[in-house]
């Protein structure tokens, strides 16, 4: 395809994913954008996923097989394909490389990823203000900064509406275990959470709620289906957008390796429909901190921030930079329990 | 306390009972002779048949009897190659795993993202009303009632019946159940397509109650939980029963001990029920020789008539 | 009895199994209230024939004929309808399974009611059986199990009742008691159909006998009017080898001892030892006879380590204390033992001739080289058992299950002596032997006692160990009795002292006579 | 259709039982692509030959099938002596763990020893845990099935918790990974440009060796007694505990051995999934294989091919990863099923020669 004889021969895009497409979760979604980019350039490109690649020596192969099956643009859409990646983008310059939620780039790698925290900001606005008991309950899947930093953006701006507001945190060790997740939906409403949040993949905890008619939010896409009760709303990963301007960069030649963390503003999370059942003043106070993220008013980490010793880690007037978000490893105050070292 | 005692007994319950079908399913093909490794293939493959008729049909009636059945035709495919065509079982079984995963996940692909409405409650009359015990134990959907009843058949049919005597000779010694004359090939494929039936049910209350949803994989292991179960509970239902509510018992309650706050890492406490099986087996084991006695001594073992 | 009409024929009856046609175009008839014998070589293709007749195996060819009427397909349970009974000669047994539950298997699903219990304790006395209904198979000795067999056929009133090698693991009384049992139901008309390798008690017992040789008829006669030696030669075709004693030095020491051993039993149900004292000289055969489930398989256990005793200096050959060695230890010391069960204790079944020849003698004819099977060694040693002991084979590559029961007792016979032990232990070592290859065994046991080696013979046969012990001792309920000189004893006694009934204040056998 | 017994195996059948199992996986699989509306031929070139057909296929091919040859072997001995070791994952993860964790400590330096050290602590490691089992077995009769099968998890929430907690890599922006092994902690490449590294040719040795010590040693003699007749290596004097001791150390061992190979060959550091199933896809390697080292390598590749052909059809022909999974249990049936030619021949009933000459 280098040689731009696009007109006869398609450029191929590949997806590698860490799931089936059949999760609806994290892998279902980075296929919705590859199915995107079918859509939009159907004269010009052909897509190829590889579904449920473990991490390891499968993913090397896998990568360098696409490579070297004439891919112009490769997705690698997880984070343990990190080094993979980036030793495949070595051996083969002339391929473009992009991968999801990972922080090693190069001339032929770029990365991407989704600013889910702001989601969670939004998220835990509506949450402090819809709890009764004023616990939350959040299903957590492993403890890396992505799910930390989730976990303290929905405290953060929970307290800020509802200081009483307490989080409990419960590790299901797995990213995608339906009935582990509800078993860990359904004790954290037992324990008197009335908002249940994910960070795992299956829409099982909603259903608990929904079942158990408490509040929760959707993970990964629209699950209102699962609950339309319950469902207070859901962050959503849109990668179309993202991966319909690659695409397009890729096939005009101006493709360059970049590092691309996208909020609301790049449209690459969203929210769904907000429940009926907020009041409209919440609703209009959601939308008011999401216009003000998009316009850059609002950062969900701004100081006075403390730890849960009580230390301040961002201080007053501060935003926590990039790099302070992506390795974050420790509990904001509000926090029940302890990260598991 | 009693008003977090409930939900915690009610979680442990659901947790419980795929495990429950699954193992006791197992116990009845392995008393007659024959291990099959292929638990999990077959439970999802009931998952996700009795997902898509229920979805299909709204019956959770149909749903529920589509979900055994599907289990028990994947069974069928273990039967004949084991039985008819002397297939090693062990192996078989494996590579019914990987056919049914593979097979699911085609059969579901339509279903990704479809909604199910769940198992009705229903309440025993009367008994319903017991304070406490009565949400407890007789507030449940139609499965975990026939999980029970299903055990209790079992350990009926093997403790006091022909057929179970039947049964456990095969799978004690073929070549003597085959010289007094009893088909060792159509017992066991009785007992194949009896514990395919189980791990589809157990399956479909995946599917159908647990969580009603259909997703890839969503059987996430607990196919060879349930194996683990038979040996656990030294080819007893009963024990198989106990086995898998002594295991979803501690898997909910490390959940629990989680929201409480408990300062240990959770891969820890996650390995509190696998800990837990393995201490309460070398317990139960002292004495090895009755374990022995309980295990079907040609377990495993393929029959052809003229060896 | 001439006139009757035969209650089964079997006509043209014809069976392969690969590589063998155990059955060749046989024809045999029975009649009501006949005792018929069926006599033949290992492997001469009787029990195929019986279970032919019972639906256990499908014949090729050939037509069976129950009450004049062709039947055309037979199962067990079809079999057990018109009338048919089988007590096989491999146990059809369940090990995990109560005696009772054992015999409700057998038995048409009417039978077996709440009433079974009962039934099998008034069977059992009234044929002299004793069975307790509630012990688990595992926990019985062989007899035990072979009256289960018996029991579970009488009990459903049989019109034909086929025995396939009863008596082999009986004591002369229940033997005796048996053949009551059986000329009793042959006076009320039952047919029986018989297979033993004991020819005397074919000829007190059996009516006709039909002889076979290599899957064909080759013969019948009427017992009485033969001999065991004319019957024997009629079966194989040659001339039996007669066994002779000769007079043997015998050395002043004991060899082997064993001294107040107590041992208790590892088996749940098994016999624990009591003081069990043995001094064999070499040069000797001594005898050890009992019922079984006496004891004796601790004993053997004990005795080849198996089982170490608990105290080092109990058990020793040559004044050497072997007592906690293990049987590798003690074969290096100059033991060999045969144990009771061929197949899957003296020998792998699966497993080649040469590897099987491996397994006990790689110690003492060096068949291993730095750890590793030399094979051709092996082979060659294998080769030589075979060539030695006669033992029939196309070679040694075959597996061990392969040969019929006589010769797989020839070859493990073979390897135990070829080894040139000091002490041989050997238990049962004729049990469903033919009279050809038994002759052979306890020739071969003669002439290594003569050679000077310890011989001891643990079994219930007192035929046998009459004709080749120089002294007997009885194991009753985990005690042994002192030994005695064979030529001062009669069966009668040392049948009496099987059963645990005492002479009169002595327990020395043979002083009451 | 009814089997008989044939004499003795059939030499010839043992070539060709899985030539013709592998001929109706190719006609039935074609029915079933047809089905799907793919060119069948093409399928079954792109699912068995394309992925071979280069020299960076096979060495695919060889890689792959490294983790799984060795642990089948090492399957092999448990097997044959009646033990159910279905724990190899387990002792995989511990092996790996324990060889990279030299590695980690090690991350810095460059000696010559470091990656033998690896291996022989991965080794050690699979032992230690696959010791678990033989100990409980035999200090208390537990049934090695289950514990096997629970340590398996145990050891992947061990994984877990280091790749979350102290072996994380303190620069890698607290992703659950830890540091990459230095280069002397890794398997050099055997084969340029490709990922062929000496983990292979440790295979490759691992097959003769266990093959000779397991038909020609004492103690592979003793494994197969015991399997085959606990009674009789009784009698024989081998001991007990002994074999299963053994059996358990050697299974064990190569697991952890194939698990330092992974992440010191392939992977290069040690992350939250180290195998994707290896030490269950190797029972049925084992099973294939016939329990011989030999067969194990090829059942190994061909097991290895049917992951590079899965790959490859849903790079090439777009179908989803479940028709894989289909495909790969049917070839499985077929191999399985095809083995009953090697010990029965089919009759045709009806059809029955009457007096078969003796062969
Ligand atoms: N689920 C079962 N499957 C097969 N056989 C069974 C089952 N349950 C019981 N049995 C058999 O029924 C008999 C009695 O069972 P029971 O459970 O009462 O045993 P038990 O002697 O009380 O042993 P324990 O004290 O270990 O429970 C035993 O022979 C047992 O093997
Ligand atoms: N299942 C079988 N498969 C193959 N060959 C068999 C089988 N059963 C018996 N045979 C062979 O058929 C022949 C006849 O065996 P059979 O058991 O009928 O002998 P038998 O006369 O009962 O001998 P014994 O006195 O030792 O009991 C033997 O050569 C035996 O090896
Ligand atoms: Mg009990
Ligand atoms: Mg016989």
């Amino acid at each position: 395809a280098a040689d731009g004889s696009a007109a006869e021969k398609k450029a191929k895009v590949g997806f590698v994913y860490v799931g089936p497409i059949g999760d609806h979760g994290w892998s279902y979604q980075h296929n919705a954008g590859r199915l995107a980019i079918a859509r939009t350039f159907s004269d010009k490109v052909k897509t190829t996923y590889v579904e449920s690649v473990p991490y390891g020596a499968d993913a090397t192969r896998v990568i360098t097989k696409l490579a070297r099956s004439g891919h112009d643009l490769i997705f690698t859409t997880s984070f343990g394909y990190m080094n993979p990646t980036l030793k495949i983008a070595k051996r083969f310059p002339k391929v473009k490389f992009e991968h999801a939620t990972g922080y090693k780039r190069s001339k032929n790698l770029a990365t991407y990823s989704g600013r889910f925290y702001e989601g969670r900001h939004v998220v835990g606005l509506i949450a402090g203000k819809m709890t009764k008991s004023n616990i939350l309950g959040y299903v957590a899947s492993f403890p890396i900064p992505e799910v930390i930093r989730g976990i303290n953006s929905t405290i953060i701006a929970a307290r800020s509406v509802n200081p009483k507001i307490k989080i409990k945190v419960v590790w299901v060790s797995t990213w995608f275990d339906p009935g582990k997740e509800a078993d860990a939906a359904k004790a954290l409403i037992a324990q008197g959470a009335d908002v249940i949040l994910q960070h795992t993949d299956s829409p099982a905890p909603l259903q608990q709620a929904q079942k158990n008619k408490v509040w929760a939010v959707g993970q990964a896409s629209d699950m209102v289906n699962f609950g339309p009760k319950a469902q207070l709303t859901a962050i959503i990963d849109d990668w179309n957008a993202y991966y319909i301007n690659r695409t397009k960069a890729m096939l005009d030649g101006t493709w360059s390796s970049q590092d691309t963390w996208g909020g609301f503003k790049s449209g690459m999370v969203k929210m769904a429909p907000y429940n009926k059942a907020i009041p409209s003043d919440v609703v209009a106070m959601a939308e008011k901190a999401k216009d003000g993220i998009i316009a850059g008013t609002v950062h969900p980490f701004t100081g006075p921030i403390k730890d849960q010793s009580g230390k301040i880690v961002i201080p007053a007037g501060k935003m926590a930079d990039d790099g302070m978000l992506l390795g974050m490893n420790f509990y904001v105050e509000g926090v029940d329990g302890t990260i598991p070292k | 306390m009693s008003e977090l005692f409930v939900p915690v007994l009610l979680t442990i319950i659901t947790a419980s009972t795929p495990l429950v079908f699954a193992a006791a399913g197992e116990v009845v093909v392995e008393k007659s002779g024959v291990l099959n490794l292929g638990v999990e293939g077959m439970m999802i493959v009931g998952a996700v048949i009795a997902f898509a008729v229920g979805v299909k049909t709204e019956s959770a009636a149909l749903a529920i009897i589509s979900g055994a059945a599907g289990g028990m035709l994947t069974a069928f495919i273990f039967g004949f190659l084991t039985l008819r065509l002397l297939a090693n079982q062990v192996a078989t079984g494996l590579a019914l795993t990987i056919f049914g995963l593979g097979l699911s996940a085609l059969i579901g692909h339509g279903f990704v993202g479809k909604t199910f409405s769940g198992l009705p409650k229903i309440g025993v009359p009367f008994l319903e009303q017991i304070p406490v015990l009565g949400p407890l134990l007789f507030v449940h959907d139609i499965l975990v009632y026939l999980s029970v009843i299903a055990v209790f058949l079992i350990t009926y049919v093997f403790n006091k019946t022909r057929l179970g005597l039947i049964i456990r000779a095969v799978g004690e010694n073929h070549h003597a159940a085959h010289s007094i004359g009893y088909s060792i090939v159509w017992v066991r494929m009785g007992c194949i397509l009896f514990g395919g039936s189980m791990a589809g049910l157990g399956g479909a209350y995946l599917s159908l109650a647990y969580t009603p949803l259909w997703v890839e994989g969503m059987t996430a292991g607990r196919g060879w939980i349930a194996l683990a179960l038979v040996v656990f509970a030294s080819w007893r239902a009963w024990r198989a029963f106990f086995g898998a509510y002594l295991f979803g018992g501690i898997t909910i309650i490390q959940l629990h001990a989680q929201g409480f706050g408990v300062d240990i890492a959770s891969q820890f406490l996650s390995m509190l029920p696998y800990l837990a099986t393995i201490v309460v087996l070398v317990l139960i084991s002292n004495n090895s020789s009755r374990m022995m006695l309980n295990a079907p001594a040609d377990l495993g073992k393929s029959f052809h008539a003229s060896d | 009895m001439a006139d009757k009409k035969p209650i089964l024929e079997l006509l043209e009856i014809c069976k392969g199994y690969p590589g063998v046609i155990a059955n060749n175009r046989v024809n045999l008839e029975i009649k009501p209230g006949q005792i018929h014998a069926l006599l033949g070589e290992n492997g001469a293709g009787k029990s195929t024939l019986v279970k032919i007749i019972y639906g256990v195996q499908r014949c090729d060819t050939g037509k069976i004929k129950w009450k004049g009427s062709e039947i055309s397909q037979i199962t067990p349970q079809i079999a057990r309808k018109l009338g048919i009974g089988m007590v096989f000669q491999h146990f059809s047994l369940f090990d995990a399974m109560t005696v009772e539950e054992n015999i409700a298997l057998g038995i048409p699903a009417t039978l077996a009611n709440e009433n079974l219990k009962q039934n099998i304790i008034d069977i059992s006395e009234k044929y002299g059986l004793p069975l307790d209904p509630y012990r688990y198979v595992h926990t019985l000795s062989v007899g035990e199990r072979q009256r289960i067999e018996v029991v579970r056929c009488l009990i459903q009133n049989p019109k034909l009742l086929i025995m396939d090698e009863p008596t082999s693991v009986l004591t002369p009384q229940e033997v005796d008691k048996l053949f009551k049992t059986l000329r009793r139901l042959s006076a009320q008309g039952v047919a029986i159909l018989y297979i033993s390798h004991k020819l005397q008690e074919i000829i007190d017992l059996c009516h006709v006998a039909t002889i076979m040789r290599a899957g064909e008829v080759v013969d019948t006669c009427i017992p009485s009017e033969e001999s065991p030696r004319s019957m024997a030669e009629m079966m194989m075709g040659t001339n039996l080898i007669v066994t002779k004693k000769n007079e043997r030095l015998v050395s002043e020491k004991p060899y082997f001892s064993v001294i107040n051993l107590n041992h208790q039993a590892t088996m749940e149900h098994g016999t624990d030892l009591k003081n069990i004292t043995i001094k064999a000289h070499k040069g000797e055969i001594l005898g050890i006879a009992g019922i079984a489930g006496n004891g004796q398989i601790e004993l053997m256990e004990v005795l080849s380590g198996e089982i170490t005793a608990s105290d080092d200096s109990l058990v020793s050959i040559d004044q050497v204390s072997v007592g906690n060695l293990g049987p590798r230890k003690r074969r290096e010391k100059g033991l060999g033992f045969v144990p009771e069960e061929r197949l899957g204790h003296g020998a792998v079944p699966e497993m080649l001739l040469w590897e099987n020849a491996f397994l006990s003698g790689y110690q003492s004819m060096k068949l291993m080289l730095n750890g590793f099977m030399n094979v051709t060694k092996s082979r060659e040693y294998a080769e030589k058992i075979i060539s030695r002991f006669n033992v029939k084979t196309p070679n040694v590559n075959v597996t061990a299950n392969s040969l019929s029961g006589g010769n797989l007792q020839k070859f493990i016979f073979g390897r135990e002596i070829l080894q040139d032990p000091k002490v041989l232990i050997v238990f049962q070592p004729t049990w469903g032997v033919d009279a050809g290859s038994a002759a052979y065994i306890r020739q071969s046991l003669m002439d290594i006692a003569d050679r000077g080696a310890v011989v001891v013979v643990i079994s219930q046969d007192l035929e046998e160990l009459f004709e080749i012990s120089d002294k007997i001792s009885v194991i009753c309920e985990g005690e042994l009795t002192k030994p005695e000189i064979v030529e001062n004893i009669t069966v009668e006694n040392v049948g009496l002292l099987m059963s645990g009934i005492k002479p009169s204040g002595n327990d020395i056998l043979g002083t009451q006579l | 259709m009814r089997l008989e017994l044939r004499g003795q195996v059939s030499e010839r059948m043992v070539y060709c039982s899985p030539v013709f199992a592998v001929i109706m996986t190719f006609l039935t699989g074609m029915l079933i692509f047809s089905f799907l509306g793919v060119n069948p031929t093409q399928a079954i070139i792109t699912f068995f030959v394309e992925p071979v057909s280069s020299i960076d296929g096979v060495a695919e091919l060889c890689v792959k099938a490294t983790p799984l040859v060795l642990i089948a072997i090492g399957l092999s001995f448990c097997f044959r002596a009646n033990i159910w070791n279905i724990g190899a994952e387990g002792q995989l993860t511990i092996g790996a763990l324990a060889g990279g964790g030299l590695g980690l400590l090690f991350f810095n330096s460059s000696s010559q020893f470091l990656m033998p050290g690896m291996l022989i602590f991965g080794i050690l490691g699979g032992m230690v845990w696959a010791g678990i089992p033989a100990f409980l077995k035999i200090k208390f009769g537990t049934n090695e099935i289950l514990t096997s099968l629970m340590l398996t998890y145990i050891a992947l929430l061990i994984l877990s918790y280091l790749i979350h907690g102290p072996w994380k890599d303190p620069e890698g922006q607290n992703f659950p990974e830890s540091r990459l092994f230095p280069e002397a902690g890794l398997l050099p490449i055997i084969l340029d440009e490709t990922r062929l590294h000496l983990g292979w040719i440790i295979t490759l040795i691992c097959v003769p060796v266990a093959w000779i010590l397991m038909t020609y040693h004492l103690i592979g003699f003793q494994i197969r007694v015991m399997g085959m007749a606990p009674m009789a290596s009784n009698f024989a004097g081998f001991r007990g505990k002994n074999i299963i001791w053994i059996s358990f150390l050697i299974s064990g061992g190569l697991a952890g051995l194939a698990g330092t190979i992974e992440v010191s060959g392939p992977i290069g550091q040690i992350i939250p999934v180290i195998s994707p199933g290896y030490g269950f896809t190797a029972i049925i390697v084992a099973f294939l294989g016939r329990l011989h080292p030999i067969g194990c390598l090829l059942s190994g590749l061909l097991m290895a091919l049917t992951y590079l052909g899965g790959d490859n059809a849903q790079i090439e022909l777009n179908l989803p990863n479940a028709v894989t999974g289909v495909f790969q249990g049917m070839l499985l049936f077929f191999l399985l099923a095809s083995d009953v030619l090697v010990r029965y021949r089919i009759q045709i009933i009806g059809y029955k020669n009457k007096h078969r000459n003796v062969e």
